[in-house]
């Protein structure tokens, strides 16, 4: 098993965050992982993005030109990867901020009004949640479990009362296929 | 209807790429319309830090340099002994200036270099993701000093401006402010008569510009005015330290 | 060995510097090795250690320097553009005997550059830092594990040579996040007592820290005298990796991230056939030249991989020494290569398949 | 560009610091609910005619989003 | 017979090398003398510059550090911060202080890093045969400065002292001159008192030492004296600058 | 050309930039440069020029930079360790494509070291300057009129590739008086415009000087236009001196100062039958490679003879690739070596006669 | 060293610059026609009675070539 | 012909001078010449050495460790340079301060007293050019006519009425042979 994410979206919209997950309930499933942040001198305030990995062996290249599947959560990070995504990938696009129509028909497109459900739920700062719901239901990479328990870990403790909601928004998208 | 504020002949028409309420973008403003205003537009070249405004060079629409980090006192004595007709300014921030390139900038006010120098003080490295500066204040959080800045082991907030008065060279010093219009009107002001001493052969002229970094100070931008409103002067006190009459 | 924790690897440097021992750290801020500073700031107070951001690289390569001559352990980091501000300093530290370790996390150049990962710096590494007759241990980790595994034994690298040791990284071995694992920390109370030191010259000889001699000979004396300790880490610290190498008879050298990438391309051109190895230089210098030359004699060719316009590959080349020959990829000013790049270069050498 | 009002707002360059809005002797700028493509909600003034185009939200302005006009 | 002037404990019987005349052998004296009256020698490291006195290592007999040119205070900021409890001095001429190293020394001084530097001004780059320092007098000959210093081109005598004063972290600024005897002892208690700065915990501290270089002023040792007495002084006045208690 | 007249080195070159139209330089004292920029210092008043004594390497460096952008024809000058200090500067200045002439009268090192010839700073002068993929032009003048010649050709390299240009001496060099004579001085004011320069942007569109890219494919782009200069450069600019090679079997491969001794090696050894014959690259970047590799086929070893621990011995086994043997004769730390040292390695070469 | 004297040189170390005969208020020390073995004329003083043991030479001295004694 | 000559004395006996003397006389003369100092960190106001090369052919390197003639002006330089000299060289020797004697038999030696004869002259500091006479006169490498004219181009404006108490220097050291 390998597979190879890129997560993109607006800086401030949890991209990172959502990329450490998956890595670290990667790790704690006994998984190979790997966490790459663009670090580039993106216009700030601009868009931000993250690649990454989680294998059954040693990973090679932390970086990928042909990622299984895209996490994309604004329209310019969407334009950005939409071309590279392995035939037979997956797109998970937040369709609030993306209207576009996916014009590839070699690989699967889900889509998740996650802005519109997080705000919803009360919170627009957890859309990206809502995103990783329906990742790890869509695939078969990561545990919702672990990313549950990993969310203490990895969310800073005074953001404690916020894990709540975090996992209503994880339960929520997970309706999306 | 007459236009009675807008966009200055001096800019490229490139959008800034600050943070949303970062003040250098008012600072780069000022510049441009004093280089409008004093008609410097065909003989300004200008030399950009390494720093936020690193991209200086792309908004100020006349002859650019872009220095090494600290060094721009040092290529703008390069420029200017090689162009003495021409009107030279470096744009520089708090690291940039107070730290890396504290020698340079000594001594290019020792010597009397006619160049102008717009000193950008946010009390952090912007930049590089907001490390402490040499002018940070006494307490204050950054990545370099979590648990705000120790005097004791860091260093005091350093007084650049003041210190630069004590230079025979240095013809005009002063420290001004952009947290609100009349503020940045004076502001406009100092940097006017900065420009203005190069341009009359009175030696070195420096204004130190109080400015926010809403990013890496971990607040709103209204805050972040508010912060520098009632915090960075109380150490950084505004008004004119040294003009070619005497030091204030 | 502790649990695995996933960590930048800036931040895994930083700790693992601080289980080596290292209370003393001096630098001045610039990407993409920010957050090593930054850890350290944070966690130096738990350990009774010292962080000063210092106003400059020069100066933070001199705090080094007396840091080092008083006889602590002692780290400094940077990146490209404060490599080369700092190398007036790591003479002097090189010159005086001392040891440090040092941390390049590369960036494209030349000048302000990019920040993006590059291995541009390899020559100025391993050859060129600085004036006069002296090398640098240069330590190349290719993971966050490695990374955390190396900045521990440079430290004891540095004590064994009285040598700075430099360990070059990219902004992808900087940012990215792996799992690792630490080793049990080292008390510095526990590290033997460094005599050469300067600490006050209570009952006992003065002690002095030096890099000039009055008269030629005597610098010369002093720099076979050093050259005997490179000559020596040649016997005794060479470190490499080899994959795939038993069949190959092409053989990809890279290091660093480059290595990683390259190791994707020959897991791909394997399924087409290619009979492709890697050979990856863990120490720059000394260079893994003798298992290059050896393996020339049942090779083909060689294919140099480099975030550079080319570096490495001339240290390559003097290793194979005209026996085979030697090819060279690079990507520069930031660009990272892909591995389906690498693998066409394995295709114009080893041919259509 | 409507010459006709008294405070224009470039609102591609506007990145709604909201600096504006705090320095508006009368209190007319405020934020939009859209976005611009940039993801910001922009500053805009409603009421055209309470404009005293006093200058203060150009003057104000960290991105020369504004430009305004006076009645000659 | 009581011995009431002689050789003093802390220095090396190694014969120094500076050239007839020259007052940085009084100046090392005199450091030596105070090392022996505080009872410092155990306990002290002392950090060399870059210039003629590069070979202090040589007759100080103590631990010492032979520094690269001007950042010695860097080099004596990592000491001291490895071995706080110990007595720190670095000991630099002007060219290697107020010009290369203007940075280091600014920023010791303004973090208030406890380390004592004894400043040795004598107008002159001693070491490399007689180039102009930044403190040479206006109108001052040296192989830089043919035709005099041009003030307007090379810029003013350097007021190193009085700019270190503006810096929070500094306790103690004097210049001292060691052309008679009155002064020497002057000298000497400045530094003494520098030196006791330091121990008390209490800042950086410094003494700058108007010196003669007779070799490359072109003047026999005794004129070298006279035009220390008569030009120097008058450019840099001296006194205490700054003490523990305020600014002079 | 004029008459002969009796010069230092140093002075000689202070003489040449004047007449090759330069007139701004910034530099900080050093020995054992430290003539040159005295002649400047009384000579410029009388042409117009510009002498600064920057406040320190750095700060030169940095000078040269803006001055260089400005348009202006500009020298600095140093000596080991002031060029360790100007590296970053000047890897800006190579980065934005600028022409300026460095001197680098080379002492012993690392650190302080010494004040003796030496050439220890070959790796630095060739390869790793500073941090980023770029190269200087590298001139090795072996006698003051060489010197003289070389310093008026450089101002011309450097405006032809708009890069910097360092010529690289020793004490030798810079202290030695030989006779010298002069071309004609050229009027700067006859110099063609640069277009690029910075001077107001009156009537033209603005011009920028600059070494950053955010893209690292606009770096890339860039750093593969240096490149290009670079490969134009070794197909031009390669320079070279043979002495008694065509019935050689030894070649003794030394530049600079060591070449001359070298030369005074070879006369003695021929004396005893040696077949010895001198390769005196005359330009160390580009290095004439061509000519090792060719002449590699005709003799039967190499010998590099340095004042260092060997550093150009490795471009010299780059260019024989393993075709024959290359010795390694070295002095280092500011010896000089003598030339019956050296016909002693020619006689352990070439066998006892 | 002759503990006799008020007043002794180490003229070996002296380098001949006639600081100290500038200072002595008794104004004894001269300089000697001989040189030592670094070529300096060295400083000395033939009237030691006339010493009065002030330290003005010593302190006066770049290079520590000079002891004051005083009768206890 | 190739001379190689080593100058050496105290700083301060214009030993410097005499090399360039020599040099300068040799240019004009259409020799190949060249002047190396020794500028090493000798103590200051310690031993100052020249090395001088006259030729009718292109100088190789312009040291020697085998000098054909040593004008030595002091104890140590005597010291030093003595046993460096080739087999049928020349020593010409300043006797004033040198009274040590030559223990080799296969080099000629020429003693001039030359600081007893410049006192004579009454200004000690043309020592170096009682010296230069001698060598001029039993060396036949340069002429004394050129090294006349040369002085004034060597000596700066300032000095030009020295020259007639160097030429009388340069005389007085003809007769030692
Ligand atoms: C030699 C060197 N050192 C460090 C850096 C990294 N760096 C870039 S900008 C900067 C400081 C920015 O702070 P400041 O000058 O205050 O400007 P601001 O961003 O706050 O406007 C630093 C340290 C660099 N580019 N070059
Ligand atoms: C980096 C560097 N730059 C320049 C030099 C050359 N240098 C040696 S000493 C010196 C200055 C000496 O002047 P000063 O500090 O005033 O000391 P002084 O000799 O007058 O006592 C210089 C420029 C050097 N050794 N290293
Ligand atoms: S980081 Fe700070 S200084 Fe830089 S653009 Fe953002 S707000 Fe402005
Ligand atoms: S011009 Fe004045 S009144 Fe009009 S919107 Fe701006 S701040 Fe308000
Ligand atoms: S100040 Fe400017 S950028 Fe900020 S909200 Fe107002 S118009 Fe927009
Ligand atoms: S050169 Fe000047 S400073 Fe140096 S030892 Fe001689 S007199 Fe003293
Ligand atoms: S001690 Fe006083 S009186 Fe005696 S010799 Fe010295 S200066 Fe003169
Ligand atoms: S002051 Fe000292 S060195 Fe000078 S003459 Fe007197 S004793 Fe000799
Ligand atoms: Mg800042
Ligand atoms: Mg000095």
């Amino acid at each position: 098993m390998k597979e190879e994410i890129i997560l993109a979206g607006f800086g401030g919209q949890g991209i990172m965050l959502m990329g450490k997950l998956i890595s670290y309930a990667g790790m704690k499933e006994g998984k190979e992982v790997s966490w790459m942040p663009s670090y580039g001198p993106e216009m700030r305030g601009g868009t931000a993005n993250c690649t990454v990995i989680v294998s059954d062996k040693l990973i090679p290249s932390p970086m990928t030109t042909q990622p299984d599947s895209i996490i994309v959560m604004n329209l310019p990070s969407f334009d950005k990867f939409l071309p590279q995504v392995k035939s037979g990938g997956t797109v998970f696009l937040n369709s609030t901020l993306i209207e576009e129509d996916v014009k590839r028909d070699d690989i699967k497109v889900i889509k998740i009004p996650a802005n519109e459900i997080a705000n919803q739920l009360g919170n627009s700062k957890i859309a990206n949640m809502v995103m990783l719901g329906s990742y790890i239901e869509n695939k078969d990479v990561i545990k919702l479990k672990t990313v549950k328990n990993s969310l203490e870990s990895v969310l800073s403790a005074r953001n404690q009362d916020l894990i709540d909601l975090n996992l209503k928004a994880l339960e929520k998208g997970k309706e999306y296929k | 209807m007459k236009k009675v504020a807008g966009y200055p002949d001096s800019l490229t028409d490139k959008q800034f790429h600050y943070c949303p309420g970062c003040t250098h973008g008012i600072i780069h403003r000022l510049v441009a319309e004093v280089i409008d205003e004093l008609d410097l537009k065909e003989k300004t070249i200008g030399v950009a830090p390494v720093g936020c405004s690193v991209l200086a060079y792309e908004y100020f629409d006349v002859d650019m340099h872009e220095a090494s980090h600290g060094r721009a006192p040092a290529v703008a004595t390069g420029i200017k002994r090689v162009h003495p007709d021409k009107f030279v300014f470096t744009y520089q921030g708090d690291g940039d200036l107070a730290s890396i390139g504290t020698a340079e900038i000594v001594h290019a006010a020792n010597r009397g270099e006619l160049i102008s120098t717009v000193f950008v003080n946010n009390a952090i490295y912007g930049m590089t993701g907001g490390q402490m500066a040499p002018t940070s204040l006494e307490g204050q959080r950054t990545t370099t000093s979590p648990f705000g800045r120790d005097v004791k082991e860091a260093g005091f907030p350093i007084k650049m401006s003041e210190m630069l008065t004590e230079l025979d060279g240095s013809a005009y010093i002063a420290r001004v402010s952009v947290h609100d219009p009349k503020h940045i009107r004076k502001a406009k002001k100092a940097i006017k008569k900065s420009f203005e001493i190069q341009l009359e052969g009175k030696g070195f002229s420096l204004v130190e510009v109080l400015s926010t970094c809403p990013t890496n100070w971990g607040m709103k931008p209204l805050d972040a005015i508010e912060w520098l409103k009632n915090n960075m002067i109380k150490t950084y006190p505004l008004g004119d330290l040294k003009t070619p009459e005497g030091v204030e | 060995m502790g649990k695995k924790t996933l960590m930048k690897g800036n931040e895994a440097i930083a700790e693992a510097a601080i289980r080596a021992g290292c209370r003393y750290f001096f630098g001045y801020p610039i990407t993409p090795q920010s957050e090593l500073p930054a850890y350290l700031a944070r966690k130096f107070p738990e350990v009774g250690g010292t962080f000063l951001q210092a106003e400059s690289e020069v100066a933070a390569s001199n705090m080094v320097y007396g840091a080092a001559g008083a006889g602590a352990r002692v780290l400094t980091s940077s990146s490209s553009p404060g490599i080369s501000l700092k190398a007036e300093g790591i003479s002097y530290i090189a010159g005086a005997e001392l040891p440090a370790v040092i941390i390049n996390i590369m960036r494209g150049g030349p000048g302000l550059g990019t920040i993006q990962p590059s291995q541009a710096d390899y020559f100025q590494a391993t050859k060129g830092m600085a004036h006069g007759d002296f090398y640098l241990t240069v330590l190349a980790p290719s993971s966050v594990q490695e990374a955390v595994d190396l900045t521990m034994d440079a430290f004891d690298i540095a004590d064994k040579y009285r040598n700075p040791v430099l360990i070059v990284g990219d902004g992808i071995i900087g940012q990215m996040m792996e799992p690792v694992e630490f080793k049990d920390p080292i008390d510095p109370d526990d590290l033997p007592k460094k005599e050469w030191a300067t600490d006050g010259a209570k009952g006992r000889e003065r002690n002095i820290i030096n890099s000039l001699a009055l008269d030629p000979h005597d610098l010369e004396d002093h720099n076979l005298k050093l050259k005997a300790k490179y000559d020596r880490m040649k016997e005794e610290e060479v470190r490499y990796e080899e994959l795939y190498t038993e069949d190959a008879d092409i053989i990809i050298v890279a290091y660093g991230t480059t290595a990683r990438i390259a190791t994707s391309a020959i897991e791909m051109a394997r399924k087409d056939g290619y009979k492709v190895g890697l050979i990856r230089p863990i120490t720059l210098f000394p260079f893994p030249s003798d298992i290059i030359n050896e393996t020339a004699d049942r090779v083909e060719n060689f294919l140099t991989v480099e975030m550079s316009l080319g570096q490495m590959v001339e240290d390559v080349k003097l290793a194979v020494s005209g026996k085979k020959p030697v090819h060279f990829y690079g990507r520069t000013g930031g660009v990272v290569p892909s591995p389906e790049e690498i693998v066409e270069e394995i295709e114009k050498i080893g041919g259509e398949r | 560009m409507e010459k006709q009002q008294s405070v224009v707002f470039d609102i591609e360059r506007c990145k709604g610091c909201e600096l504006c809005t705090a320095v508006c002797p009368v209190d007319i700028i405020s934020m939009s609910e859209e976005i611009n493509s940039h993801g910001y909600h922009y500053a805009e003034v409603k009421e055209q005619k309470k404009c005293i185009s006093c200058g203060m939200c150009a003057t104000m302005c960290p991105d020369v989003v504004i430009e305004v006009y006076k009645e000659e």
